[in-house]
């Protein structure tokens, strides 16, 4: 069991009723952390259209999560 | 400095040009995005843009240098609102100076489809009708949320 | 109103822009042809445009009202400059506001690429060193003119 | 033999010396006065980088001439 930060932006922030919570998991991946989840943000695949970012850089979906680690979960984005 | 920058005020074409001059640049080449009244069939009262500065800016830095570096021009620079944004006003700006207009117009295009899609920025449409959503998320609407395209482009 | 343009004063490209605000217009692009300061390996110190109005407006009317045909753009419209510029003056300036920014920037690109060969505009370049030639008049060099290119592109 | 009006403009007119002259022709092209006229603009063939206008519209270079026309001759243009 670690712990890490998630951080939640636009959508999946207002999904999840706030834009950062401690979580503990066993996930060892992003993208299993993100499917674990899935009551809180609301969809079940990230990949091909969310983002994710680890302690402060982008990252990607089959990155590795360690206990600590800031996890930023970002939905579809639309700049311009 | 940086030639990304978010911006929580009216962004300043004339101000932004006149930082660009350059004797050796012979083209100049500019994309804005305004906020239009309607998308997808519905018509849109104002535009919420959310940013996630440290990576909007860093990744924008990365976007502008690999365009810089692969076009060949002489400068570029970008800006992109965040907060609520009115009908008509400027929600990203794009300047890109090179030697000749082929460059400029490449990069400038290259930049502002990178930023589209790969900034961490997300766009909140509110539609004349009291509705509102998320861009781009019809893809994450397991919670019903539909809302397809953007209302600047 | 005429969308093409003869100005023998500078260009206000702020002035132009917001004469084509649009709430239905969500790109907007523009395109600036700056007088540099060399071309082909030779120093400028300044150009001369020299204008042809009734066939360069007819003409640039033309091009404009068939990119906005063709491309289904919301608005362009183009200046192009007469008389002696300076290092660094706006020769050309060409904006074009559009539904969505691939429209735009290729209706752009069009309308410069044609009012460089199509229009008649004949452009002089001075040298610093005191020399001076009409571009692209290397194929009518009986009498010895070799200047290729442009210090505008 | 006709007279047409000859506008000369930038290059060609610096050659030529004047912006306009009356000539006489026999040419019965634009393209066959614009080479009887070799010896005012310097240019041997217009073709692909001049252009011409005649009665205040673009032309080609096959078109017909006619006594009292006003013939442009335009040597290869750079805007922008």
């Amino acid at each position: 069991m670690k712990q890490v930060a998630v951080e939640y932006f636009a959508l999946f922030r207002e999904r999840a009723g706030c834009a950062e919570e401690a979580v503990q998991t066993t996930a060892t991946t992003a993208v299993e952390l993100f499917k674990e989840l899935e009551h809180r943000h609301g969809t079940d695949d990230p990949r091909g259209h969310c983002k994710v970012a680890i302690n402060g850089a982008m990252a990607d979906w089959d990155d590795n999560i360690a206990d600590g680690d800031r996890v930023l979960l970002f939905p579809p984005v639309a700049g311009g | 400095m940086s030639r990304m920058v978010i911006s929580d005020v009216s962004i300043d074409p004339q101000g932004l040009r006149a930082d660009m001059a350059d004797v050796r640049a012979g083209g100049f080449v500019v994309f804005e995005g305004w906020v239009r009244n309607h998308n997808d069939g519905r018509e849109v009262q104002r535009l919420e843009y959310e940013v996630y500065h440290p990576l909007a800016i860093s990744e924008g830095e990365r976007i502008i240098a690999e365009a810089c570096a692969a076009h060949g021009v002489v400068d570029a620079f970008a800006v992109h609102r965040e907060g609520l944004l009115e009908l008509g006003d400027c929600a990203v700006w794009v300047g890109v100076a090179a030697r000749h207009r082929d460059e400029a117009f490449v990069a400038c295009r290259e930049i502002i489809d990178r930023m589209k899609i790969e900034l961490p920025i997300w766009k909140k449409e509110h539609y004349v009708d009291g509705d509102s959503g998320w861009v781009n998320c019809e893809r994450c609407a397991s919670h019903g949320h539909t809302h397809k395209h953007t209302a600047t482009s």
